[in-house]
C-alpha cells in the first residue's frame, strides 16, 4: 500500500464527504429551523440530476443543466413546502415521516412517469475532464477536485449566509427560540419556505454534481438520504458544523474501510474469506461508527437543540 | 439539634463562564419549612435541578437522611423519600387525575414489572391515590383528564402527586405562582398542617406566605446564598434589602 | 378485549364504547369469517392474502407497542421481522440439510422450536439495540434504530452461508405437531390465533402497573422518574417485548412465504410497518389491523390497475396524514378516550 | 352505523372477483419489474412478450402482467393471486435472481410451468432444478464464463475483477475465473447498490493488471463506467451484458465505448427471425430492444411454438414440445439442455459510437460456442 494511493483514497473519501455535505446541510437546517424531519430530501437530489440531464441534452451546455437542475430544485422544494409541508410543522414526528415517506413514492413514480424507466445521459463536460498530476504520480480526475471545491464554496457561504446576513440572524433565531422569531415581527412562513427551498437547492445541486458521475435513475436519492442522515445524527441535528464534520468523517471512514478493510482481513484469514468478511464489515462500518459515537454522544457531535 | 433531613454541601455548577451555583450550603430539618427565595435568574433552577438530580453538580454533596445521593438519578433518590412538585406543572396531560396519582402509589409498591393484574380495580393503588387527592380537595376530581382541571387543580394536584410518594422531603418549587389570594391562602394553610409530617424545602415567590410559613429562609443571589435566618433576620437584612427587597 | 384505558373514566359516554367494541368485533370477525367464506367456496388465493394480512398487522401490533403505546419512534422494525424470519428459515435449512448450526445445533423443522427461539433471539437483539438507542431521543432515536436495522441487513445481504441477498427458500413449511400447515386455512388460523393473541397481550400490558408506567414514560418521563420509576428500564422491556411480538410475525410470514431474504430487513419494510401503524392509528389495539389492511388492500388493488400504482399509494397516505388525523380507526370508531 | 357501512364497502371492494376463462384458452401470468430502480429490465421483457403474443394472432391467449416492485414477499403474493385466483397455466416474467429464488420453487411444484425470461440462479439450474422450469435467457455464470475464455484466447493474463458482494455478484467472478483458468490480478467486492467507485478504481490503477472484467448490473455499471472513464485508467475493459444494454450504454455516453461485453444475443445478429424482431420492436415502441427484449421475445415464442403441438393442461406433452424447443430464436441456434437451461452461442460485442452519435453495441463474433452451464450435472430431475 502506497502513499500515493492512501492519498488518493483521502481525496476520494473528501470528495464523497463533500457531496453528502451538500446533502445533509440542507437536511439539517430544515430540522433546525423548522423541528421537521424530511425523508423525501433525496427526491429533490434526484430532481436535481433529472432537470439537469434534460436540459443539457436540451441545450448541449452542462453549465446550463447545472443551473437548471439548482434552480428547479429549489423551485420544486418551496412548492412542496407551500403545499405539503407546512401543514406538518406542528404535527408529531411520526406524521413528518409518514407524510415524507408517501412524497418520496410520489416522486419517485411521478418522475418515472415523467422520464420514463431508462436511466438518463449527463457525462462530465468536456473541459472538466482532465486530470491534476498528484504526488506520486497518479492523475486525479479534475471533476471530483471541482465537486470538492463547490462543496467548501457551499460550506463558505453557508457559514456567511448564517453569521453575516439577516436571513441568517433569522435562522440563528429559529434555532435558537422559534417564538422569537414570531416575536421580532418577522414573516415565518416566508422565512420557512426560504429555509425549505435552500435546503432542496443544495440537495438539487448535489444532484446535479454527481449525475454526472452516476447512474441518474428513479430512486437515486434514497441510498444517499440514509448516509445523510447518518451524518446529521452523528454531526448533531441541527448544526452546520456538524454536518459538515459529519459528512467528512462519513466519507472518509466509508472509503477507507471499503479499501482497507478486506486488506487488513487478508493478514489474518485465507483470501476468500477475508474478502467476504471485510467487504460484509465495510458495508456496516459507518453505521457502526454511527452507533458508537450515539452510545457516548447521544445528540451527536455538535449538538445545537433537540 | 435533630439530623437534617437534606443537606446540600459546598454545591459547585458552572456553565461556561458563569457559576450558577457557588458553594452552596443548606440543611432541612425535621418539621420545618425551609424557604430559599431570590430574584430571577438568582440561580434556583440550577439549584432545585441538583437536589432533584436531574443536574449533578460540579462539585459539594447532596445528602437526603444522612446519605450521599449526589451520583443518583432522580428516580433513585425519588425512591429515597424525595417528593417534589414543578414550577411549570408537569402532569400527564390526557390522563385523568387519579391516574397522575397512581404511578407514585405504584412507585412506592414496589416494582413496576407486573405485567398482568390491570391498575384500574387494583384497591392497593386506588384507594392511597383517592385518599391523597381528597387531602389536596381533588376527590370528585379524580376522573377528570388533566387537560380539563384549573390551574389551581393542577398545583393542588402536583402536591397530591408528591404526597402520594409519602416522601421525606418535599421540594415544592414554587407553588404558589399564578394562584389567586384565595387559592394562595388555602395552599398556605394546607403547607402549614403539612410540615409537622414532612419537612419543606419552599421555592416561592409569595413573600407573605414566606414569612408565614418558613422557620428559616435562605437568600440566593448570582448563585450564592447571602443571607440566612428567620423572618425577621432577613427582614433587617442589608444585604438583602439591598439586593432583592429594596426594588 | 380489555380496553388500555382504565374503567374510571367513567366521564366516557358509554355510546362511544359501544361504537369503538362494534367496530372492532366486526373487524375480527370479518377477519375470520372472509378467509372461511374463501376457503368454502374454493378461493385459496384470498386464504393466502389474509393470512399476510394477519402477519403484517401483528408485525406492526409490535411496532405498536413501542412506537404508539411507548413513544418510541423506531424505524428499525423491519430488523426483527426479519430476524424471526431468518430464524424460521435457518432452522428449515439445517433440518432439511440434517446439517448442524454453528458446530452444534441439530436444525428443526418444528415450529413449537422455532418460535420460542425465534422470540428470544429477537428478544436478545432489541435488548443490545435498545440499550443503545434508549440513551437517545427524538430524532436520534429514529436514525440510530434505523442505523442498527441497516448493519443487521448489510451483515445478511453479505453473509453468504445462508443465501446472502438471494435469500434462504424454506421447502417445506415447518409443521406444527397434529396440524397440517401447508393446509392454507389451517396455516391462516394459526396466524390468526397469533394476532389475537399478540393483540390480547398488548391490551392486558397497557392496562397493567407496566402498562401504567410505560403510558406515563411516554406522556411525561419527568412525573415518572419524579415518582421514583426510572423510565429507561420500562421503556427497553417494552422495546423488547415490542421486537419479540414483531419477531415472531417475521417467523410466520417466512413460512407463509416458504422464503426469507433481505428485503424482510430492508429499510423500506420498517417504513411500511410504521406507516401501516400510523395509517391505522397510532397506540390504537386496533390501529395495526386496520392499517394492515389498507395497506395490503391498496398493493392488491392498486397493483392491478396501474402500474404507477406506487404513486396513488403515496397519494392516499398523503391524503390520510394531512386530513385523518387520528388514523383511519379513529374515522371509523371515534377518538381514543385517552390516547 | 354509518362508519360500519363505509367499512363494509371498502372491504367488498377489495375482494374482487375472478373471471371464468373457456377450457381451451390458454392464460399466462407475467410477474415482472415495472416500477422503481431497474424497471427498464422489466418493461423490456414486457413489451416484447407482449409483441410476440400479438403477432402470432392468437385470440385464446390471455396474458396477466403485474409489477412485483423488486420486492419478494410482493412477487410471492402475486403468484400466489395467479395461482389460486386466476389458475394460470404458465408464468413468467422475473427479472431478479433473488426474487426467482423465492417465487419459482413454489410455482413448479404446484405443477404450473415457469419459463424464466431473465434470471438463472444457480440452484435452479443445479439441486433445485424442476421439470416444469425452463429458462429461456441463461444461466448466470453463462456470460462471464464466456468471457473468461474469450479473454484467454485473446492472450490477457492478469485481469482485476469485480462484481458487488452478493451471491450473483460472487458467482459471477467465480464464473469468470473456472473458464478464463488463469492467475487474476485481484478480486474487488463493492457493495450491493454502491454509487460511488473512486476508491475501487483507485485500487485498480494501483495494481498490475493488465484488463478488467466487472459485472455491475443496471444503475451501478452506469454509475462505475462514467467514473472510469473520467479517471484516465487506460486498460481494456471487459463484461457482461448485464451492464451495457442499450439503454445503459446511452445513459453511460461516449464513456462506454470501447468496452467489450459478451451476450447472448446482439441486435446486428444476422438472421431473418432477428432483423424482423428488431425492426417490428423499433416500429412498436420507437427504441432499440436490448437483451431482456431479446429473452422476453423468445420466451413467447418458445410458448407459442410448443402450444402449436400441445396444451398446458395435458403436463407431459407440453413439458415434451417445450423441451424440443422447435422455434425461430433470434440469438440462431437454441436447445435445451438437460436441466432445462439452454446451450447456447455467446457473442462478444464492442460499444462502438452509433451514426446518431449515440453508443451502440456491434457484434464482434462469437466467444464461445454452445457454452453449457456447469451445474446440470447436480441436477435430479
Amino acid at each position: 500500500m502506497s502513499a500515493t494511493l492512501l492519498l488518493e483514497q483521502l481525496i476520494n473519501g473528501l470528495q464523497l464527504g463533500t457531496m453528502l455535505f451538500l446533502m445533509a446541510s440542507g437536511l439539517t437546517l430544515v430540522f433546525g429551523v423548522m423541528g421537521l424531519i424530511n425523508l423525501a430530501h433525496g427526491a429533490f437530489y434526484m430532481v436535481g440530476a433529472y432537470l439537469t440531464a434534460a436540459v443539457t441534452a436540451a441545450s448541449g451546455s452542462f453549465l446550463l443543466g447545472l443551473a437548471a437542475g439548482l434552480s428547479g430544485a429549489a423551485a420544486v422544494g418551496a412548492v412542496v413546502e407551500l403545499v405539503v409541508i407546512r401543514r406538518l410543522y406542528h404535527r408529531p414526528h411520526l406524521d413528518q415521516v409518514l407524510a415524507t415517506f408517501a412524497l418520496i413514492l410520489i416522486f419517485s413514480e411521478g418522475t418515472r412517469w415523467l422520464f420514463g424507466s431508462s436511466p438518463l445521459w449527463l457525462n462530465t463536460p468536456e473541459w472538466l475532464a482532465g486530470h491534476v498530476p498528484l504526488p506520486g504520480g497518479a492523475r486525479y480526475p479534475l471533476y471530483r477536485l471541482v465537486i470538492i471545491g463547490v462543496g467548501i464554496a457551499v460550506a463558505v457561504g453557508l457559514w456567511w449566509l448564517i453569521t453575516r446576513t439577516r436571513l441568517g440572524m433569522r435562522v440563528r433565531a429559529g434555532e435558537s427560540d422559534r417564538e422569537m422569531i414570531g416575536a421580532l415581527g418577522i414573516d415565518i412562513s416566508r422565512l420557512y419556505t426560504a429555509v425549505f427551498a435552500l435546503g432542496a437547492g443544495l440537495a438539487g445541486l448535489a444532484g446535479a454534481l454527481v449525475g454526472a458521475l452516476q447512474s441518474v435513475q428513479v430512486g437515486m436519492g434514497e441510498p444517499v438520504l440514509i448516509l445523510a442522515f447518518v451524518v446529521i445524527v452523528i454531526g448533531g441535528i441541527g448544526s452546520i458544523k456538524g454536518a459538515l464534520l459529519g459528512a467528512v468523517l462519513v466519507g472518509v471512514v466509508d472509503t477507507l474501510g471499503r479499501v482497507f478493510l478486506p486488506l487488513a482481513f487478508r493478514a489474518v484469514l485465507p483470501p476468500a474469506e477475508a474478502t467476504d468478511v471485510g467487504a460484509a464489515l465495510a458495508s456496516m462500518l459507518i453505521y457502526i461508527l454511527m452507533a458508537v459515537i450515539l452510545a457516548f454522544k447521544p445528540r451527536g457531535l455538535f449538538a445545537a437543540h433537540d | 439539634m435533630p439530623e437534617a433531613v437534606l443537606a446540600l454541601e459546598g454545591l459547585h455548577k458552572r456553565f461556561g463562564a458563569l457559576a450558577a451555583t457557588d458553594d452552596v450550603s443548606l440543611t432541612l430539618r425535621p418539621g420545618e419549612i425551609h424557604a430559599l427565595i431570590g430574584p430571577n435568574g438568582a440561580g434556583k433552577s440550577t439549584l432545585i435541578a441538583q437536589i432533584a438530580g436531574s443536574l449533578r453538580p460540579d462539585a459539594g454533596r447532596v445528602l437526603l437522611g444522612g446519605v450521599d445521593v449526589t451520583g443518583e438519578s432522580v428516580a433513585a433518590r425519588a425512591r429515597r423519600g424525595l417528593g417534589r412538585s414543578f414550577q411549570v406543572s408537569s402532569l400527564a396531560e390526557p390522563l385523568p387525575a387519579i391516574r397522575n396519582v397512581m404511578i407514585a402509589v405504584q412507585a412506592l409498591a414496589g416494582h413496576s414489572f407486573r405485567f398482568w393484574k390491570p391498575v384500574a380495580r387494583d384497591p392497593r393503588l386506588v384507594e392511597p391515590a383517592m385518599a391523597a387527592l381528597e387531602r389536596m380537595g381533588l376527590g370528585h376530581r379524580a376522573a377528570t383528564p388533566v387537560a380539563e382541571l384549573s390551574h389551581g387543580e393542577r398545583r393542588a394536584l402536583e402536591v397530591a402527586c408528591a404526597l402520594a410518594l409519602r416522601p421525606r422531603v418535599l421540594l415544592l418549587d414554587e407553588p404558589m405562582a399564578g394562584l389567586g389570594p384565595e387559592g394562595s391562602a388555602h395552599l398556605t394553610e394546607l403547607l402549614e398542617r403539612l410540615k409537622a409530617e414532612v419537612p419543606i424545602l419552599l421555592i416561592e415567590h409569595d413573600m407573605e406566605a414566606v414569612f408565614r410559613l418558613a422557620e428559616r429562609i435562605s437568600v440566593l443571589v448570582a448563585g450564592r446564598i447571602i443571607a440566612h435566618g428567620d423572618g425577621d433576620t432577613i427582614r433587617r437584612d442589608p444585604q438583602v434589602r439591598d439586593a432583592y427587597l429594596g426594588d | 378485549m380489555t380496553d388500555p384505558t382504565p374503567a374510571l373514566s367513567a366521564r366516557r359516554p358509554s355510546r362511544r364504547l359501544g361504537r369503538q367494541g362494534l367496530v372492532q368485533l366486526l373487524l375480527l370477525a370479518l377477519l375470520l369469517a372472509l378467509p372461511v367464506a374463501a376457503d368454502l367456496t374454493g378461493h385459496p388465493y384470498y386464504v393466502t392474502l389474509a393470512s399476510r394480512l394477519t402477519l403484517i398487522a401483528m408485525a406492526a401490533v409490535g411496532l405498536n407497542l413501542a412506537l404508539g403505546y411507548g413513544g418510541m419512534i423506531s424505524f428499525g422494525h423491519a430488523a426483527y421481522f426479519g430476524l424471526g424470519g431468518y430464524v424460521a428459515g435457518i432452522g428449515a435449512f439445517h433440518a432439511f440439510d440434517m446439517t448442524p448450526f454453528l458446530g452444534g445445533i441439530p436444525g428443526s423443522d418444528n415450529l413449537l422450536v422455532l418460535w420460542p427461539i425465534a422470540m428470544l433471539a429477537c428478544g436478545l437483539l432489541a435488548l443490545a439495540i435498545g440499550a443503545v438507542s434508549l440513551r437517545t431521543s427524538g430524532v436520534y432515536f429514529i436514525m440510530i434504530t434505523l442505523a442498527f436495522a441497516q448493519m443487521v441487513y448489510y451483515f445478511a445481504n453479505s453473509w453468504p452461508t445462508y443465501g446472502g441477498q438471494d435469500g434462504l427458500p424454506i421447502y417445506l413449511r415447518n409443521q406444527l405437531p397434529g396440524l397440517d400447515t401447508q393446509e392454507p386455512l389451517t396455516f391462516f388460523l394459526i396466524c390468526f390465533v397469533g394476532l389475537v393473541l399478540a393483540m390480547a397481550l398488548t391490551s392486558r400490558l397497557m392496562g397493567s402497573r407496566f402498562g401504567a408506567a410505560l403510558t406515563m414514560a411516554r406522556l411525561n418521563d419527568t412525573r415518572l422518574a419524579t415518582a421514583g420509576i426510572s423510565p429507561t428500564p420500562i421503556r427497553l422491556v417494552a422495546f423488547v417485548i415490542s421486537a419479540m411480538i414483531t419477531g415472531l410475525a417475521g417467523a410466520l410470514y417466512a413460512d407463509l412465504n416458504g422464503f426469507v431474504s433481505p428485503s424482510m430487513l430492508s429499510w423500506h419494510l420498517s417504513g411500511e410497518l410504521m406507516v401501516i401503524v400510523i395509517l391505522g392509528g397510532v397506540g390504537r389495539l386496533y390501529g395495526p389491523l386496520v392499517g394492515a389492511a389498507l395497506f395490503i388492500g391498496m398493493e392488491t388493488l392498486l397493483g392491478g390497475l396501474t402500474e404507477y400504482w406506487q404513486l396513488f399509494l403515496g397519494l392516499t397516505l398523503l391524503g390520510v396524514v394531512l386530513f385523518a388525523r387520528q388514523g383511519v380507526m379513529g374515522w371509523l370508531a371515534g377518538r381514543e378516550p385517552h390516547a | 352505523m354509518k362508519q360500519i357501512a363505509r367499512l363494509g364497502a371498502g372491504l367488498l371492494l377489495a375482494a374482487g372477483i375472478a373471471t371464468a376463462h373457456a377450457e381451451e384458452d390458454v392464460r399466462i401470468g407475467m410477474i415482472t419489474t415495472l416500477s422503481g430502480g431497474g424497471s427498464h429490465l422489466g418493461v423490456d421483457v414486457r413489451d416484447a412478450f407482449l409483441l410476440a403474443i400479438e403477432q402470432s394472432g392468437r385470440e385464446d391467449i390471455e396474458v396477466l402482467v403485474q409489477d412485483d416492485a423488486r420486492k419478494p414477499d410482493l412477487a410471492r403474493s402475486l403468484a400466489n393471486e395467479f395461482l389460486q385466483r386466476d389458475r394460470v397455466d404458465i408464468m413468467t416474467g422475473i427479472i431478479w435472481s433473488n426474487l426467482a429464488m423465492a417465487v419459482v420453487p413454489s410455482v413448479v411444484r404446484q405443477g404450473t410451468f415457469y419459463l424464466s425470461p431473465n434470471a438463472g440462479p444457480s440452484d435452479l439450474a443445479g439441486r433445485m432444478c424442476h421439470q416444469n422450469y425452463f429458462n429461456v435467457a441463461y444461466q448466470n455464470d453463462n456470460l462471464h464464463g464466456a468471457m473468461g475464455a474469450w479473454m484467454r484466447e485473446q492472450g490477457y493474463q492478469n485481469p482485476i475483477i469485480l462484481a458487488p458482494n452478493y451471491p450473483a455478484g460472487t458467482d459471477a467472478l467465480a464464473g469468470f475465473k473456472h473458464l478464463f483458468e488463469g492467475e487474476v490480478a485481484g478480486e474487488l467486492y463493492t457493495q450491493l447498490g454502491q454509487t460511488d467507485y473512486a476508491a475501487e478504481i483507485a485500487q485498480i490503477r494501483a495494481s498490475d493488471a493488465d484488463s478488467l472484467f466487472f459485472f455491475l448490473p443496471g444503475g451501478m455499471g452506469i454509475s462505475f463506467m462514467k467514473q472510469w472513464a473520467g479517471s484516465g485508467v487506460e486498460l481494456p475493459v471487459f463484461g457482461a451484458a448485464f451492464s451495457f444494454d442499450e439503454v445503459l450504454i446511452k445513459a453511460v455516453g461516449e464513456a462506454a465505448v470501447g468496452a467489450r461485453n459478451t451476450s447472448l444475443w446482439a441486435h446486428d445478429l444476422d438472421n431473418a427471425t432477428n432483423h424482423a424482431f428488431v425492426e417490428s420492436f423499433r416500429e412498436a415502441y420507437g427504441r432499440t430492444p436490448t437483451l431482456y427484449a431479446a429473452q422476453g421475445f423468445d420466451t413467447a415464442n418458445l410458448i407459442l411454438a410448443a402450444l402449436e403441438s400441445a396444451h398446458p393442461d395435458d403436463q407431459d406433452a407440453f413439458r415434451e414440445a417445450l423441451r424440443e424447443a422447435d422455434f425461430d430464436s433470434v440469438r440462431g441456434e437454441f436447445r435445451f439442455g438437460p436441466n432445462h437451461h439452454p446451450i447456447q452461442d455467446v457473442y462478444v460485442r464492442e460499444v462502438v459510437m452509433g451514426e446518431d452519435g449515440e453508443p451502440t453495441n456491434r457484434l464482434l463474433g462469437i466467444a464461445v460456442e454452445e457454452i453449457q452451464d456447469i451445474y446440470y450435472p447436480d441436477c435430479k430431475m
